[in-house]
């Protein structure tokens, strides 16, 4: 794997943890209205993912889509200004932390209802397809998606229309509280797609360079005219699962155990060891990054408040 | 097909013949419409429920007239993430009553998506929907319009002519938002082996050339002065067989079709019922609720001082549609109903 | 298979294929209301599972349901009286074709929402097993109802939860015009239930003693705490999918095929090389279904029309 | 517990404490009764996602608070079909928008079941549904109220104090019709670490005794004569506080609390507005095809004569929830919007 690409993967994957960090702490202070659902730990998946692709690629994403979103090359300010409800966010303002995204980029605006993205996704690859677009489609979902009747009709149908679509399914374990082994009928996450035909494969989703080269195949694979491919990436939330969620119910050891696979040391140790980085360059990337959050925030902190004229205007196209 | 380009030249029709028509046009037009939906165009199959899309597979393809599984979330995904990507999909349920199934789809993506992306977003879809009772129990005979009338994002669509169908559908493509299309099942046309008994058969001269009816122009269907009665889709048959009832009585009723109900063409409606100072609401909608009622509180509120009468609100009652016919008689308001609340104005 | 039993699916089998002919012709001479979708061709799959149910055991129908119900004990009165409309049929009039049963039978009135009634299915068995009631539960499903997401979330709750709960699905190729091949991504339907865990199993769909042997196997493996199953039945309707339909899609040879497995000849044959019947027994059969189900049309015909006061009264409980 | 049947002990409580005393209450009467959602039981989890299960499980068990997949569907149907066959379930989703994923469930199945049946089955379930706006954004803020009022079918009720909810959920699980059960997130309550910015507290009084609110029985909240102004939900309190404001200007209110909305209480209603020949309906639903519309139709179909002014609706407009808290206060109706209203009627 090339030095540029590790260390844009490094840089992308920080940026989303920090900006997750400081989203947190903004919250703590009551800067944030609503709720957020933070990707801490999962950055490697999002990451992974989109590192392949450009912005005719979409991606489509859920109620925990900041990392996505950011991986997906949408500005930290219009993201920050989103979470502060500002008119210079990525939707306006209207739309908040579980909507972000920004079509320009490919990152359709996030959809909260659990599943609801799936046939949506669907939809997109088939009109990729259908007007010819070289383009693939990468439509995440968390584990407690599997369970809904839309996860089951948008993937059946991308199976048999044989879409240039890749769902990346993000295995955190839980969905809220619930684990996803007592869930489902089957061992392992990826025997439901035994039922529709869909080729799986999973990936540790704490190592960016796996989640890499593996969806790199996949579009590879897409190129010459195969899909959907499914793609469980094995991860978890170092946080809750929304703000007032302190993890109760899982294992202190568990989490230790997860933690130490966290994916930016992880990257980190790498570069250090392919003598890429060396750890004070790996400090100034961080103070880099703080600082664009910083401006980021000054940007948001500055920003108008959308205007109520709006609210109409944005009812019907 | 040479006579599309004749400006003059019309030709009578039924509203399924029209609606394919119009689908068969602007699919010619434009690559990007297509539709998706079950059993619409299997070879030697139905072509939809209702046969409106019958033959297109042939001319299109499969690609363009694309068959899915029973899957209505699915289909109403589908066509919301095409539309969001560039197409402009024409996706239908073979009965209105299965929007249910995609309810999430529709009330929480399609109608939303605009908005909560700051307008960045346009979802430009048809959904076509049959509706109405013809003797099939209580979850193949809903009308559900005041569902959707209730969904900021969507508009709502009810052709009564197939005229209207025709340039309302085509608006309905060329729309940069989602759209609700009602059918009645009763309005197709009696001829055909998918003829439902009892339909009404408003075939009428429909032109072959390209036109559209703008979204909130309503019609008047019959000019009056002591009454005014609205009614949508099938109740538009029942207020004018009403009125020509209450002629009879001497009673000039005024009949308005707004032909579509999102957005809904308040002017032309508070107009007819300032002249006539009494307003009967026909529809097939249950009561509580529904349609009837929320453009009788829109009249009040607006021309309150010119009501003579209170509005009258003649509906289906509270009740799931009956399977027996007598039931489901009693549940239609008719225009022996209407006749009856009228005269009670007088 | 003793003797006893045969006779008795034969009757039962016979009975449905009369009574959908009957009812095919009244429809025709425009004395039945509505539509019908015609079971001929499928008996034996609703014979050879409910010969193995009590009355307390539960079926769940769909919009095909005259045969499940008939099998499943309903009266051909109130069937006919239904059909007819009229206030002493199954649903008192007021559910039609699609909705026919009778619960005192254990036949929940049928629901013609394709899919619908699966997860309906799993909370019935889950509060036989939460009762702790010894029965069991048959959901009929067809095939094209296997792509809604309501079966998907139906099946993995009852797959998690153990249940008491066998889905037949009367597999006949299509789902109106449609061929379900064409719709799903794998070479098996039955592969579909390799994503929920849940065994599942084929037959032929036109052996009523091979339906009914592997339900009865079934059904055992439940009574020692096992279950759900998925069975599917490979069978065909001999008629159109509904009232207006002309089969105009399928081919004639495909037709000719699968009548030459008809059920009902089938078993007859089998009565006559077992000497259980002769043919004189097998027509005096007939004709005693013949005149019942003529009782059945009187029945209905002289039955009052359903009270429209009773509207109101059947909303609510 | 043993307070419990001291028939006059009450104790203070919030909404949320409120209902889970209910639960276990009912639970521990009838072995029919059991709870059915997501993260509802989960050992160190939430109790539903505003509380009000916690701790249950540990009483009860997992089978009788019993976890489910992330499947709406699945959970409506499940709990139909364990009604169907002799249990009480409690259905739960954690926000009421998700209610559109369970629809045809719902409103084609649990609705209709019993009049498709000729009366023969019946549906005894719950389905509670918290709403409101909470800026969460377009898709986790709604008020669906208005969407069931139109199923034949279903019975709707909106508790607005601690008192209310214990008796009317009491009421819900004993009824023998399905019930949709709509709470608001901002009054379960303001403690806890689920209390949501921008709470009321509707802290009550509330008897630790068995008792049940019946349906359709509405609530004088204030005695006034001039004016009638109808809310449900956190709008029984936006009425009281302009009412406050009014007084100022010696304008006397009389706040009324439906406390169902179907079955409706029309006839308290009809009398209040009798009286006073004004009233103003707010309320957290979009206002087109909303609740608001339905209950200006009935009063002025039934009593139009005494109205001295038109109908009022302060309601939400026609859009999705903005997440902005500035548009979401404003497309909220607050009480100075009921005040501007009022006093232009006077
Ligand atoms: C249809 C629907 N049901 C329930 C919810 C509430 N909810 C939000 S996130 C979540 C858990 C999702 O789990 P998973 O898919 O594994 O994603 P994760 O949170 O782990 O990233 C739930 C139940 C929802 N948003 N939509
Ligand atoms: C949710 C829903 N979508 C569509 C329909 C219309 N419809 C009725 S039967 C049918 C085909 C069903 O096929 P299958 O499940 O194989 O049953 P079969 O008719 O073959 O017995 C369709 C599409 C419906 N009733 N419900
Ligand atoms: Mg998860
Ligand atoms: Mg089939």
């Amino acid at each position: 794997m090339n030095k540029k690409l590790l260390l844009s993967m490094h840089r992308k994957m920080l940026t989303i943890r920090l900006f997750e960090e400081k989203l947190n702490s903004l919250f703590l202070q009551g800067q944030i209205p609503g709720t957020l659902h933070l990707y801490n730990g999962q950055e490697a998946c999002a990451v992974g993912v989109c590192e392949n692709l450009n912005d005719k690629d979409w991606i489509l994403s859920t109620h925990r889509p900041h990392g996505h979103a950011i991986a997906k090359g949408v500005s930290l300010q219009s993201m920050m200004a989103e979470l502060f409800a500002k008119e210079t966010g990525c939707c306006g303002g209207f739309g908040g932390s579980m909507h972000v995204g920004d079509i320009n980029k490919g990152s359709v605006p996030a959809i909260a209802i659990v599943g609801g993205n799936i046939p949506i996704a669907t939809g997109v690859a088939l009109s990729f397809k259908m007007q010819k677009r070289k383009n693939v489609v990468c439509c995440f979902l968390g584990d407690g998606a599997i369970n809904e009747g839309a996860f089951h009709e948008g993937v059946n149908m991308a199976s048999i229309w044989g879409l240039p679509l890749i769902f990346v399914c993000e295995n955190n374990l839980y969905g809220a509280s619930t684990r996803i082994e007592n869930m489902i009928g089957v061992e392992k996450l990826t025997d439901r797609l035994k039922g529709y035909g869909v080729k799986s494969f999973s990936v540790d989703g704490m190592d960016v360079t796996k989640v890499y080269t593996m969806i790199n195949n996949l579009i590879k694979k897409i190129k010459f005219g195969q899909g959907p491919f499914f793609l469980e990436c094995k991860t978890y939330r170092f946080v809750g699962h929304s703000r007032s969620d302190t993890n109760k119910y899982r294992q202190k050891s568990e989490e230790i155990f997860w933690k130490k696979k966290d994916p930016i040391i992880r990257i980190e140790k790498k570069l250090v060891k392919e003598k890429i980085l060396d750890t004070l360059s790996i400090d100034k990337i961080h103070e880099e990054i703080k600082h664009e959050l910083n401006q980021a925030v000054k940007f948001a902190k500055s920003s108008p408040h959308p205007k109520i004229l709006n609210m109409k205007k944005y009812v019907y196209a | 097909m040479s006579m599309r380009n004749n400006k003059n030249s019309t030709q009578k029709m039924t509203i399924a013949e029209s609606l394919r028509l119009t689908i068969q046009q602007e699919m010619e037009r434009d690559k990007k419409v297509f539709c998706i939906g079950e059993d619409i165009g299997i070879k030697g199959g139905f072509g939809g429920a209702f046969t409106v899309t019958l033959g297109l597979s042939e001319q299109f393809g499969h690609e363009r007239i694309l068959d899915t599984p029973i899957s209505e979330t699915g289909i109403a995904g589908v066509a919301i993430g095409a539309a969001l990507s560039g197409m402009r999909p024409i996706a239908d349920v073979q009965y209105s009553d299965f929007l249910f199934c995609a309810m999430d789809q529709l009330v929480n993506q399609a109608a939303k998506l605009r908005f909560m992306s700051g307008g960045k977003l346009k979802v430009p879809m048809v959904m076509r929907a049959p509706g109405g009772a013809t003797t099939r129990g209580s979850q193949h005979s809903q009308s559900l319009e005041s569902y959707f009338l209730h969904v900021p994002g969507l508009k709502v669509v009810c052709p009564s002519t197939a005229y209207d169908a025709k340039g309302l559908l085509t608006a309905a493509i060329r729309d940069d938002s989602p759209v609700l299309f009602f059918e009645h099942k009763l309005l197709y046309g009696s001829k055909g082996n998918r003829a439902e008994k009892g339909s009404i058969s408003p075939v009428g001269e429909v032109p072959l050339y390209d036109y559209t009816i703008p979204f909130g122009k309503a019609k008047i269907r019959k000019k009056g002065k002591d009454v005014t009665i609205l009614g949508k889709l099938r109740s538009v048959y029942t207020a004018l067989e009403a009125s020509k009832i209450l002629d009879q009585h001497t009673i000039s009723c005024e009949v308005i079709d707004p032909r579509t109900i999102v957005p809904f063409d308040s002017k032309l409606l508070f107009n007819s019922v300032k002249k006539t100072g009494r307003l009967v609401i026909v529809d097939e909608c249950t009561k509580t609720g529904g349609w009837a009622g929320e453009i009788s509180a829109l009249v009040q509120e607006n021309i309150f001082k010119y009501l003579k009468k209170p509005v009258v609100r003649v509906t289906a009652p509270d009740t799931p549609v009956p399977f027996a016919p007598k039931l489901e008689n009693f549940f239609i308001p008719q225009a022996k109903d209407v006749v009856k609340e009228v005269l009670k104005l007088f």
